[in-house]
């Protein structure tokens, strides 16, 4: 089974890769469920995502076909993630810097 | 209807007949004459809900009517303008009619899905307008909560659902267009050989697909607190409005450029028709838009600086306002450049293109003072942030709105709008707008604030000033309404290229065939190549 | 480029496209820009999330140890399960088996069905115990009530939403299994099979954001 | 009518300041309003079309002049913002030395209390000369505490405290606004600013009931709820001595630390398992809806006036 196989210009991958690519996702499920059980202090939030965001990658390169598609559908992707970043990481500039000034409110 | 066909030749209009033709029609052109029925009615609406905002505070006691019906005026009055009038206005009617033909292609990429949009418009109209006549809504077009969640007793869920569905409309619009601008420009139609009406379309639709999914989940969270009782946004509950905030101004900026940009297209179309010129730097506009849309994002902040949120906070969305504000300023100094040596036509289109570039202008500069610190917290909630998004909205995107309309309106009906009426028309509605809401500016910021039933005996010469002008305006915006009606029965019959324009609209018949070009044109010039028009011109005499 | 005047609508080829390429990557680019907006929907949630959750962090840890955490791993193996057999349909779609497209449509069909179950027993067991927000919420162990509320609020605005997102998954299937039993797709026209691939695996990628945030919060308190 | 007055009084420290940025902001809009007006008028003059067959000079663009247009303005935006910046900035730190005065906002009045026990609704009595630091809060919706003369506004949002100073510079009379949308009565939601000279309001202040200062108000709930059988002043109940821990910094059972403000006091006393101090259990019910907002006011002025004073105020018994 060659990993993937030209048919009339789609490419389609073999069903290995694809099972591959499933073991991994319940590994990193394991894992993950297995992490939470380990005191890491803050550093348990990070590893929780990280390994979200490794499964998110596996389902998205594999399952969803970003891996072949073309540069205009991965721009789409990546520029979501940036959307979705700005929506946090500029309201919490606004919750994180909260009380700074000492000042109630400020 | 339209009743006599304008010549027997077939197009898009006397294709077929009958209430089926229409209501399930697949063809963007007819699409976007629905739209254009629609939105004129929530136009005329909130029109009626103006006039009496304007009439309520003759004096300062407020005798016409009580504070809540006051209260629901203003809600009601931004409800309808906003989501059901100027968010779909250019976007849903000219793009939809023109988007297509300005690249070359036969229809959008997913007509059935355009017509899902026009019906999700209707049905969350129908939302609204339900919630209007059962007794309307009175939380402001913000709906803030606690007010919204907790306190208010009118009708927020229905007037909520309303605009969630409307919502979706405007997101399935933006998609359809960036599907359409990416995979269906006719052969030789390069990114840099667009007209920049197309550009701006991109760019309104970047941010209708990116913001209004936001508003959809903050939606569904209010919904949710004030019928669930459950507590997001409940400050008992350990909850906090200012997120309410957050959320409802990270879509709701964003929403203001979709309405703004549509109209810079239509200006860029304008100026550049009616001087015959290429529009001057134009690969400078035509980024300045893409601009906009991804800056757009950065600076909802700007909107809470005296909401406890935090000072620092503050200074990065004032800070990141400012760069919003500089693509702004680029498009205007390239609209002006291009008339530089140009051959200016004064036809109603050009009036309502300059009254944009200046209207716009000053709406642009009022932005700078309230996204400084200092001067916003004096001034935001007053009448001069009124003037401010008025300047911006009504004197920017209805002008180019109507510019818009009458610049195609010989495309879409064959017919020919009266010239006089028009230049007219144009005229007081620029001398009624000033006159409405230039007043406001100073009242502001005597410290007026806004949403008052009632106020300080002081201000009042400023509102009778302004109320005097919301008359002028009302007359202004009635004349199109009536001779546009005239003209689709008496008007001269419209030639495929009135005014000379280079766009591929220009190069089918007017009104177009129902598949737009009776083949698939090949774009071989420049986008405002004005030599290859010139010689039509002259054989048509 | 076509020229007869009126371009005959194929049933595979709509009429608005010259191409089937171009009606493929439309139709592609279209689903993707869908899931941006699925991305900023659920964008929302997940800063309300973010936010509470930085102001309550033990408060939304004792109510997180309140979830099963081994159904939810469970119900995540579920899931993953039934997005490897929507991927297999897809790569059958694409080499044109017709059998085994509607074979593994219903697999996924029933894995996502399971799903649904799954989640509906946990949220009976949910009420059962009083932590469904509003009036009725009493939550033990914690003196006051409403940041333990907020999380129940988040916890059931989030799931709700993505198994409203698994409801329309289904009935999407069931759709495509119709089409696949008439034949419809072929390796040349599988662009609905695709589509709806892409959007039940989005939903797939939601649950793997979603279970750790809501049922892996410090488990190791132990409470 | 009088003269149409265009400007609102200067009556604060901060007026003048805004009103300069003001005039600048002015200049520059004026300046690019004149020169659009300008070159549209005069090119739509000067460059009217002649003949249906006129084809212009066809001119692309100039790199030089879009940079220019971009630069300049950009580089004129930026004074605007590290001016406004730094006006917004001092509006965020009341001097140390200010007097405190409590406003509790309702749907459609304003309440306001001074140290010395005295109450006014939607009128406030202040000294010229004295920075005024007001902490604010609302018991239903968000409100926003608005005077124009003063040109200083800030939200006053239920479930926390916001904050607002401004130092008056003139005797007078100003008014009050609600400015954030509050309901039916949002417009009536108004009042006035009586400025005095600080004769005139050491009078003024003896004059009416002055009642127990804020502080012994708080002292008394203090005792009505039973504060003190856990908050014991010598750390021997099982919460902790509430002695001198106004302004300090709290160590708390997640490692990290908070600065006892107000704000922190409001939310142990709703909120109290939001942050719990270290080395103690979440034992401490909640009193929200058991204790008002001017409740918790008085309480944060009783803690206050604890200060270093060892065991003043026991009050446990």
């Amino acid at each position: 089974m060659t990993p993937h196989t030209e048919h009339n210009g789609q490419h389609i991958d073999s069903a290995g890769t694809y099972i591959l690519v499933f073991l991994g996702l319940i590994a990193l499920t394991v894992l993950t469920t297995a992490v939470a059980f380990v005191d890491l202090g803050d550093f348990s939030v990070v590893a929780a995502l990280g390994i979200a965001v490794c499964k998110m990658l596996l389902v998205a390169l594999f399952f969803m076909h970003v891996r072949h598609s073309t540069k205009l559908t991965r721009l789409v992707l990546v520029g979501a993630l940036v959307w979705l970043g700005i929506l946090i990481f500029l309201t919490l500039s606004d919750f994180a810097t909260r009380g700074f000034t000492g000042v109630p409110g400020r | 209807m339209i009743t006599a066909a304008v010549q027997e030749r077939e197009h898009y209009l006397n294709a077929s007949y009958g209430i089926k033709s229409w209501l399930l029609t697949k063809d963007h052109k007819r699409i976007g004459l629905l739209y254009l029925a629609t939105i004129t009615l929530f136009f005329f609406l909130g029109g009626a809900f103006a006039t009496l905002i304007r009439v309520e505070p003759l004096t300062p006691q407020g005798g016409l009517v009580s504070s809540e019906t006051y209260n629901k005026l203003f809600t009601m009055h931004g409800v309808a303008m906003i989501f059901f009038f100027l968010i779909p206005s250019i976007p849903a009617t000219l793009g939809n009619f023109f988007l297509p033909m300005m690249i070359g292609a036969r229809d959008l990429a997913f007509p059935r899905i355009n017509l899902l949009s026009w019906y999700l418009l209707v049905v969350g109209g129908l939302f609204a307008l339900f919630a209007m006549l059962a007794g309307g809504v009175d939380t402001g077009w913000t709906f803030y909560t606690p007010y919204s969640t907790t306190y208010s007793n009118s009708w927020v869920i229905a007037t909520a659902l309303g605009i969630f569905v409307a919502g979706f409309s405007s997101i399935l619009t933006g998609l359809n267009f960036i599907v359409t601008i990416h995979r269906m420009r006719a052969p030789g139609m390069t990114w840099f050989r667009l007209p920049l009406f197309v550009w701006s379309m991109y760019g309104t639709s970047l941010i209708q697909v990116l913001g209004t999914p936001v508003l959809a989940v903050t939606i569904v969270l209010l919904f949710c607190e004030r019928v669930f009782q459950i507590g997001i946004f409940n400050p008992a509950l350990g909850g906090d409005p200012v997120l309410f905030q957050h959320l409802f101004w990270f879509y709701s900026h964003p929403a203001v450029y979709i309405m703004i940009l549509p109209a810079m297209g239509v200006i860029s179309e304008l100026v550049s028709t009616f001087s015959r010129k290429p529009v001057f730097g134009y690969k400078f506009v035509a980024f300045s838009s893409m601009a906009i849309a991804v800056l757009g994002f950065l600076v909802w902040g700007h909107h809470l600086f005296v909401s406890t949120q935090s000072v620092y906070a503050g200074m990065v969305f004032s800070f990141l306002s400012y760069f919003v504000a500089i693509p702004s300023a680029i498009k205007v100094f390239n609209w002006t450049a291009t008339l530089y040596k140009g051959s200016i036509s004064y036809a109603t289109p050009m009036l309502y293109a300059f009254g944009f570039i200046g209207l716009f202008t000053i709406g642009g500069l009022t932005g700078l003072f309230v996204a400084s610190l200092g001067i916003d917290v004096h001034v935001t909630d007053t009448y001069f942030v009124v003037a401010h998004f008025h300047y911006i909205m009504v004197g920017g995107t209805i002008m180019a709105y109507l510019g818009g309309v009458h610049y195609w309106w010989p495309k879409m009906t064959g017919r020919m709008y009266p010239e006089i009426w028009a230049r007219l028309s144009a005229l007081i509605i620029f001398l009624g707008f000033n006159l409405t809401f230039f007043p406001q500016f100073i009242l502001g910021y005597m410290g007026m604030p806004r949403r008052y039933h009632v106020y300080p005996p002081e201000f009042q010469v400023l509102h009778v000033l302004s109320t005097a002008g919301a008359s002028v305006l009302a007359v202004g915006y009635a004349m199109p309404m009536v001779y546009f009606i005239w003209s689709l029965r008496y008007g001269k019959l419209a030639p495929a290229n009135p005014w000379g324009a280079t766009g591929l609209e220009w190069k089918t018949a007017s009104p177009p065939p129902l598949q737009n070009f009776d083949e698939t044109p090949v774009m071989t010039h420049e986008a405002y190549d004005y030599s290859t028009v010139i010689e039509e011109v002259i054989e048509v005499g | 480029m076509a020229s007869e005047a009126h371009h005959a609508e194929t049933l595979a080829l709509r009429e608005q496209f010259d191409t089937e390429e171009q009606q493929k990557d439309a139709s592609t680019l279209g689903m993707w820009i869908f899931l941006i907006t699925e991305i900023m929907f659920f964008g929302g949630l997940f800063l309300a999330y973010t936010v509470y959750r930085s102001w309550y962090p033990q408060i939304f840890a004792v109510a997180s140890s309140s979830l099963n955490v081994y159904i939810g791993a469970a119900n995540t193996v579920v899931l993953l399960c039934s997005s490897l057999t929507m991927v297999l349909a897809v790569r059958a779609a694409q080499l044109g088996r017709q059998k085994s497209i509607v074979w593994f449509l219903i697999l996924t069909l029933i894995l996502g069905g399971v799903f649904l179950g799954v989640k509906a027993y946990e949220w009976n067991e949910k009420f059962v115990e009083h932590h469904i927000p509003g009036p009725s919420f009493h939550f033990e162990g914690i003196a006051n009530q409403g940041p333990a509320q907020l999380f129940f609020s988040l916890y059931f605005a989030m799931t709700g939403l993505h198994a409203l997102h698994m409801v329309i998954g289904a009935g999407l299937l069931i759709t495509l299994i119709f089409q696949a039993r008439k034949g419809r797709f072929s390796a040349s026209y599988m662009t609905p099979v695709d589509v709806v691939g892409l959007y039940w695996h989005f939903v797939d990628i939601i649950w793997i954001f979603l279970f750790p945030l809501l049922y892996l919060i410090d488990r190791h308190l132990g409470r | 009518m009088g003269r149409l007055p265009l400007f609102p009084e200067q009556a604060s420290t901060f007026a003048p300041d805004v009103d300069h940025l003001l005039y600048y902001l002015l200049a520059v809009s004026v300046f690019f309003t004149v020169l659009i007006f300008g070159a549209i008028f005069y090119f739509a003059i000067r460059y009217r079309r002649r003949s249906d067959q006129e084809l212009p000079h066809v001119q692309h663009g100039g790199m030089v002049l879009e940079i220019l247009w971009t630069v300049i303005p950009f580089g004129l935006t930026m004074v605007m913002f590290t001016w406004g910046a730094k006006i917004y900035f001092d509006e965020s730190r009341p001097p140390v030395d200010a007097v405190q005065i409590n406003v509790v906002a309702k749907q459609w009045m304003w309440k306001l209390q001074h140290m010395e026990g005295k109450r006014e609704i939607n009128e406030l009595h202040i000294p010229l000369g004295r920075a005024i630091r007001l902490t604010m809060t609302s018991e239903d919706v968000i409100h926003s505490f608005f005077v124009p003369a003063f040109r200083t506004k800030q939200d006053v949002v239920p479930g926390k405290y916001s904050t607002t100073w401004f130092q008056p510079t003139k005797a007078g009379k100003y008014h009050l606004f609600c400015a954030e949308y509050c309901g039916t009565k949002h417009s009536g939601m108004i009042g006035w600013i009586y400025v005095m000279e600080p004769q005139d309001y050491a009078n003024w202040m003896r004059g009416g009931a002055t009642g127990a200062s804020l502080a012994d108000e708080g002292a008394k709930l203090f005792q009505d709820l039973a504060c003190g059988n856990c908050h014991k002043a010598d750390n021997s109940g099982r919460c902790p001595s509430l002695v001198g821990v106004f302004g300090s910094t709290v160590k708390l059972s997640s490692g990290g630390t908070v600065k006892a403000d107000e704000a922190y006091i409001r939310e142990s006393i709703l909120q109290p398992n939001a942050k719990i101090v270290f080395g103690y259990q979440p034992v401490m019910p909640t009193f929200q809806g058991l204790v008002t907002e001017e409740g918790v006011l008085q309480l944060v002025e009783y803690i206050k006036s604890l200060g270093a004073k060892p065991a003043a105020a026991e009050g446990a018994h």
